[in-house]
């Protein structure tokens, strides 16, 4: 009897980049009939007669994987073991702050008392809860200059629309229905949706050639059918809106509101705060500042928080102190936009981040500030003979350079840049984003990155751009060391197969 | 101060100094003197790691967690399930947890197959051809689904169920201001279903959405929904509980557009909430317009299968303002967890698994039924809602003390508790909490 | 500033098979002066005098790592990623026993209740610990077929000194001082090393052409200075000892006591147990048999079970029931030998191993070792055109081959083979052992493999034969896709480097 | 059946056809019918693994935990430290808990390199050049001590110190009756330290055996104990408390041979006292005849730096009956995570950990002094004996009413009680300490 059917057998590491060079099978190739791994108590529950829904009874059961706790346990390693991750090595993701995250907050998220509870458990059971939630909130205020926050929305993009949506309450209230919000063209795309979905129009101010916003252009745009703005600070470009305070003038005088996208708080927490700069809507991504994982592309957290006159319009329910703060409770503000999430955010990801500001303090979270800005601008003076750096100015967190030099004079491009990279050991940087830049790399080192490691990104990118020099084919046929090489994205557009069952 | 950051003093000297500069300080020159703060933040000081771990230890030990403290027959889209060892420990595998969006393939076919894999599961869950990647929980993912239905059929009319989960329809009058949305809210019958109607009016609508179970746990008509949403042109969006599927037809083959629904159930920790997982599939002639990451099947160099994130034009980072969806950041974590427990469970425990559910449920409701206490209707999965002769929030209140969360109370009906039951649920507790509630009701 | 003053930086993962493909720099070459990663906790007592003992104070801290978390964390995930392990793939390392392990028992291993007891609570509060412990002893002489068991052993090597002494005690007890303990040539290194430590004089006895005990030479051997003899059944070569009642009576006759090595009892259990045979005390390989993983070489547990009448030269203590069952207590026989452990042996792997039992329960415990059997003899059939079974016969859990005729042939070696396995994604089968067989491969599939993964290895080893006949000097050059190829191990025992400091 | 063996009843069946077999039992054919079983064996059937899990909590459940129930003073090689999250972490990855001891060096580099830099951490930390790769605890690094001094002074006469732990004297006794060891047990003075005798007698000897600071917490003079070993030829075997080398200085300097300990308290839980960690480091005379397994640096084909087993001639499998030891399995797992932990703790943090717990103990020590309980010598690290006016066993069984866990009560002894404080103990628990003994003791 031959048993190997399918592609490959589920006790062979052949897949794993650790010996072969096989692919990994899908956990549907690795099933086979009646093999299983589950396990279900004993009840003691007797059947039940299924009466009155017989004509909705399914007949055959749903075609899910049939496979050995083993051959599971063996699949998911292995695919494991073809990812890279921040625990692996440095991750150079401009705008995504991949910092290491500290290992104890795994313990955080794993507290019985924290993770198993239902979400509609009655106040007086979950006053920990509670009290750990507006303990977060305390923080996410004082350490971005606002009032009240709600910690629901699940993600940055989330808090944007969020936020937004408070925008539009607060106007209309004032009996207002202006249409327009503000964004600058090196805004991440999340804004331009977020502005689209809150039913207002984006409406783009440009980038002066100093890389900030241009204010005598965006005086021109701003008018009372303004919104408001939208803005993170420092810029996608890694540079502070130096302007910023004539910039949020402008648009406070036409009756406007300034948001803040927080995605770039890693440059500035307990240096500059968004509500001091005159914002009034603030987000902030707890998974990129304070250090909870990113989970290959989430879960994450974005509270929103606001400026007092615009609490009464935040998502409720909020925990809220009674009983001279002895106990907590849940109260919706009188003119709440309603929910934005089914219960209360993603709860685990809010305690680690908590943890994360806890464990280090008023100080530590300023320092982690400092040295991720001097992390960037120390790598992007170590480079700037080796890319051409696109604004030449002191960056905060994070910086961009140009391969397009490169790319003229070899014809390898950032992406050929970025591949080539990971040949040497580390993630790749942002390419191509922001848009204003051409060939675009958009470097965030984070303040977990030691300079020795700094050292050897820039010896790793001036070798890559060497070898261009050299040998551009033997670049343009990176990365070769990678559990795959590159892939055939195009093809996979054109032709999608996005499930087992999506093959033609 | 604790060592998150590997800088020592010398380095940060030896760093400034090849930025000819003299502190940290001068790093934010470019912030104006207004701006910079001179006081520090009025945050209490750096803590050792074991004692942040021993703080939270007593915020968690304020909380009534379940099996702990409270034995739980609470549902409402989040469910106390058994979870199986080999997804937590899968799960939990750093090269998942501290990994980016998979932005570079070449070193993310980890990431990118679990969630080929994933996205394939749902569909066969949802009996529909595509599913996309996650999105943030099931209230996200009828949100989407309903812009999504806008973006199809250019309208705004959309028609929802009063079976639907309250905070999910309060998500969608929160986002519907942004974009417009006209929902009319159909009533639901004595016996929970919705009431449909026999027409839906001549106007054309959007969608029409129903639940599968439903909030309340009646098992919704949705042929005669289909039917109904058709009629007007609207696409029929079902909010499913994953797990009933395991017994029940797929919406899909009934003839649903879009199926939602909350993911917790398959293999997530209640997380008082969140981090949730929210599902979404639909029919092919919908991909272009799908919100969140699709994950796809190609090939390598070296004509290898690969995986990698496609169709990418319809997302923010692209399409930006005209983009229909704005999400980013989604559940991926969650995805491969409830991707590595269905293939713990598999095809036969899945279905045993609903079974069980449904056997519980049914168990519990003629138990209750014995004090009077009966379920509005007997067409539901593994939860049901009973009228109670003392208000619910109190009778809860008082069932808390005994160690049981007797189940949720549907805002704005005090006299109403719907019960869920899993498969961790055995006889014994079960008949335990049946005579505690007699007492309580005596 | 150059800051990459050593081999490599702590960020890139350049040492990682997942990409690039340099070594992994030690956790000393990534230490910088100062670096950091712990927090203590702060305990609000005053420092104390260091009165007397001045003269004994170190003048200089200890020269350990100076590591951020960061780079520790990313240190050890890139060595994990250089590890082979079971759960990654098959491992049919013969003797050794490598199935899956379970992963619900990790959670069992971390059990506050469990893992957070101090050896010295006193017996009143450890009640859980020590019913836990009886009733592991319980099921260890229910399967093994014996009276009463001590848990102290930390591993079989253990176990076997144990009971050997044991073994000198009863004979001492008897006034005798017999010498000489019989072992058969076949025997794992650690019995004759265990027969010497315990004062004993190790004889041996050949097998037979059949592989099995020769029964006429070994009735030669024995006289009245034999204490007694070791056996494993089924042996090493994987061949159930048919004689064996017969071998034991021999033994008996003279007084002595049979000892039954159980690192093989993955073959029998439920089907035949070593008290049955006649055997007077028994060790256990919890870590084999029971599932409790390898932990890279260790920790194991090898309790050691004996006949009612041995009882009484256990080592103490031992967890006894009192007040008709509902409490225990310890106690420590009459006559014991000592203890063997500083406390109780290796509680947590004892935990884990009961909870694998209970799991499996009788009738899955039974299984367990047929399908381990069925494994075994499905390869052995399927592979024997491939290379020559040492013994044609029906195999226990394991069977061995050769590649002598393969060397001969082509050249390419038991080593060779070994290497080349690694190459195609599976772990090698033990090598050179058992002594008797030349080239040996010693191949236990273990229950958990499935019968594809033992397609797969049958067509891996055929390919390597067919590789070697073609181009052995490919075979030689095996492995290529290890994260290090083959290594110099005669220079690394010539020249010993034992140490970061040992290098010259 | 849970299912632990992935074989399907179809597959089994085509299995046993190959075989031309027709049943499971048939496998068994060489094992004579009288040996093989007919009955089932007598054991309960299988549970699901949910099941086990609550069942083993309830064993937990019955038992006191450090932290959780007590607040623990206890020591005697094993101690209640604060343990670090990245040790845990790292610790149980499965590519270490789940591999074998590295046969295969080219796919084990992993544990091996880990292993190589353990070995040079306990080198530094005892002062001595070269570690082996751990053994089972304590108790067996103390025999493999003796029964190494013994081999290379091929004597049998050895000195034990009656300030070494009782149950490693007792495991050494124990395996002593195999290696015909002649043991002398030399008596403690009032201080606790060993009454060192002007000589050891005019026959030569194979070792001395002191412990630094000893069971009773006190710092024996090591360089007196040096003396008066090498006076008689004999190895001078050091059994250490290895946080006592963050302050004190190293045996090996001091004039060691051998130095062994209990490595628990580098990053390994309580364990109910096992898995422990056996540490082990010699003199580089004495290499090849060290017991364990020991990695040595290599380079691979291709000029890599690589790591492999080395010096394998002397172990068992190969040297069988002359070897001097017949490890095998041992505790590579403890190893990796104490490798892990030290490197969390660093040049500075171990030095700064042995300073709290020594200013923990003589904190302590100087609340019970007030009591009227003196330590026996001020001459100690981070545990000390003090004299009880009730029974210690007394004493110890009251105070776990309060949720302590008092000390431990030597063997023989029922009037001393040995307090041991870690880092873990802060100021607010000891005063509470020392004012509930206090009250118990009026
Ligand atoms: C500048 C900026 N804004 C917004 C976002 C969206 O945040 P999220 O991914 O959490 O939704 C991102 C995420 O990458 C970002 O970089
Ligand atoms: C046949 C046999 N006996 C004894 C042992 C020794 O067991 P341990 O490694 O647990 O000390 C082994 C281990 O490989 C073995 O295979």
């Amino acid at each position: 009897m031959n048993f190997l059917s399918h592609s490959a057998a589920g006790g062979r590491a052949s897949s794993s980049p650790l010996v072969g060079d096989a692919p990994e099978p899908t956990i549907f190739e690795l099933s086979v009939a009646d093999r299983r791994a589950y396990s279900l108590r004993e009840t003691e529950i007797p059947p039940m007669a299924l009466d009155g829904i017989e004509e909705w009874l399914r007949t055959d059961p749903i075609d899910l994987p049939e496979v050995s706790e083993r051959d599971l346990v063996a699949h998911f390693t292995r695919l494991a073991s073809r990812n890279y991750s921040v625990d692996l090595g440095a991750y150079p993701l401009g705008s995504c702050t991949m910092k290491y995250n500290p290992k104890f907050a795994d313990q955080i998220a794993a507290i019985d008392g924290l993770v198993n509870v239902h979400p509609a458990t009655p106040p007086e059971a979950i006053q920990g809860w509670l009290r750990l939630l507006h303990e977060l909130e305390g923080y996410v205020c004082e350490i971005t200059g606002m009032a009240q926050a709600t910690l629901q929305p699940p993600a940055g993009a989330s808090g944007e629309l969020t936020g937004l949506l408070i925008m539009r309450a607060y106007h209309a209230s004032k009996g207002r229905k202006p249409s327009k919000v503000v964004i600058p063209d090196s805004a991440h795309g999340t804004n331009p949706a977020s502005v689209s979905l809150a039913g207002f129009q984006a409406v783009t101010v440009p980038s002066g050639p100093n890389g900030l916003v241009d204010l005598e252009k965006l005086k021109a745009l701003v008018d009372q059918d303004t919104a408001g703005i939208m803005l993170t600070n420092p810029n996608t470009l890694g540079l502070f809106e130096q302007e910023i305070q004539e910039i949020l003038a402008v648009i406070h005088a036409v009756g406007g509101l300034a948001y803040y996208d927080g995605a770039n708080l890693n440059a500035i927490v307990g240096v500059a705060r968004p509500g001091d700069m005159g914002f009034d809507i603030v987000h902030s991504n707890l998974h990129k500042t304070f250090a909870t994982p990113h989970g290959g592309g989430g879960p994450g957290a974005g509270p929103v928080a606001v400026v007092e006159h615009l609490a009464e319009f935040l998502p409720g329910p909020l925990p809220r102190p009674v009983d001279a703060g002895n106990t907590y409770t849940w109260m919706t503000p009188q003119r709440s936009i309603g929910r934005v999430h089914a219960f209360f955010g993603n709860a685990v990801v809010l305690a680690r981040a908590l943890a994360f500001m806890r464990y280090l303090g008023r100080d530590g979270l300023t320092t982690m500030s400092q040295l991720a800005v001097l992390n960037a601008n120390w790598l992007k003076h170590r480079i700037e003979t080796t890319f051409e750096v696109a604004y030449d100015q002191p960056c905060m967190h994070e910086f961009v350079v140009s391969a397009e030099r490169l790319k003229e004079e070899t014809g390898v491009r950032a992406l050929d840049v970025a591949k080539a990279l990971l040949d040497a050991g580390f993630h790749a940087p942002t390419i191509y984003f922001p848009l204003v830049v051409h060939e675009a790399l958009m470097i965030e080192p984070t303040e977990t990155e030691s300079p020795q490691t700094l050292e050897a990104l820039a010896q790793a990118l001036e070798q890559i751009v060497a070898t261009a020099k050299d040998d551009s084919a033997a670049v343009l046929d990176m990365p070769q060391n990678t559990p795959v090489r590159r892939l055939d994205e195009a093809g996979a557009a054109r032709n999608p197969v996005l499930t087992e069952d999506g093959r033609h | 101060m604790p060592s998150f950051a590997p800088h020592t003093d010398e380095e940060i000297r030896q760093m400034l100094g090849d930025l000819h500069m003299e502190s940290l300080e001068e790093l934010y020159a470019t912030i104006p003197v207004a701006l910079r703060r001179t006081e520090p933040l009025d945050l209490p000081r750096d803590r050792s790691e074991i004692e942040i771990v021993e703080e939270f230890g007593r915020f968690g030990a304020a909380n009534s967690a379940v099996r702990t403290s409270l034995v739980s027959f609470a549902g409402g889209g989040v469910y106390d399930h058994d979870l199986s060892a080999a997804a937590r420990h899968l799960g939990s595998q750093s090269a998942f947890v501290t990994a980016y969006t998979p932005y570079q393939p070449e070193v993310a076919q980890g990431v990118l197959q679990a969630l080929f894999e994933f996205q394939t599961m749902v569909a066969r869950l949802f009996g529909l051809p595509v599913a996309n990647a996650s999105l943030y929980d099931g209230a996200a993912s009828l949100v989407e689904a309903v812009n999504m239905a806008v973006g199809f059929t250019k309208r705004h009319r959309v028609f929802v169920s009063a079976g639907v989960h309250p905070s999910y329809r309060e998500a969608l009058a929160t986002f519907g201001a942004g974009t417009s949305l006209d929902i009319e809210v159909l009533p639901l019958q004595g016996d929970d279903t919705c009431d449909l109607p026999d027409s839906l009016g001549d106007t054309q609508g959007a969608a029409l959405v129903v639940g599968y179970p439903n909030y309340f746990g009646a098992i919704e008509d949705l042929r005669r929904a289909k039917a109904l949403a058709a009629a007007i042109g609207a696409l029929l969006v079902v909010v499913v509980d994953p797990i009933a599927l395991g017994l029940l037809q797929s919406p899909g083959a009934l003839g649903a557009d879009i199926v939602v629904g909350e993911g917790q159930s398959l293999g997530i920790p209640l997380s008082f909430g969140g981090p949730l997982l929210g599902l979404f599939a639909a029919k092919q002639e919908y991909l272009r317009l799908m919100p969140g990451r699709l994950v796809g099947e190609t090939r390598d160099l070296e004509g290898r299968r690969a995986f990698v994130t496609t169709l990418r034009t319809r997302e923010q980072d692209i399409r930006r303002e005209k983009a229909t969806s704005n999400v980013c950041t989604n559940q991926t974590l969650m995805a491969i967890q409830a991707a590595i427990h269905l293939s713990w469970l598999g095809k036969a425990g899945f279905a045993q698994l609903a079974r069980r559910n449904y056997d519980g449920a049914h168990y519990l409701a003629a138990q209750l039924g014995e004090l009077g206490l009966v379920p509005s209707t007997k067409r539901f999965f593994r939860e049901f809602t009973v009228r109670t002769p003392i208000s619910a929030t109190e009778l809860v209140h008082r069932m808390l003390a005994h160690g049981f969360l007797a189940g949720i109370v549907p805002p704005g009906f005090d006299d109403r508790l719907i019960c869920a039951v899993t498969e961790a649920r055995t006889k014994a507790e079960i008949d335990l909490f049946v005579d505690t509630l007699g007492k309580e009701l005596r």
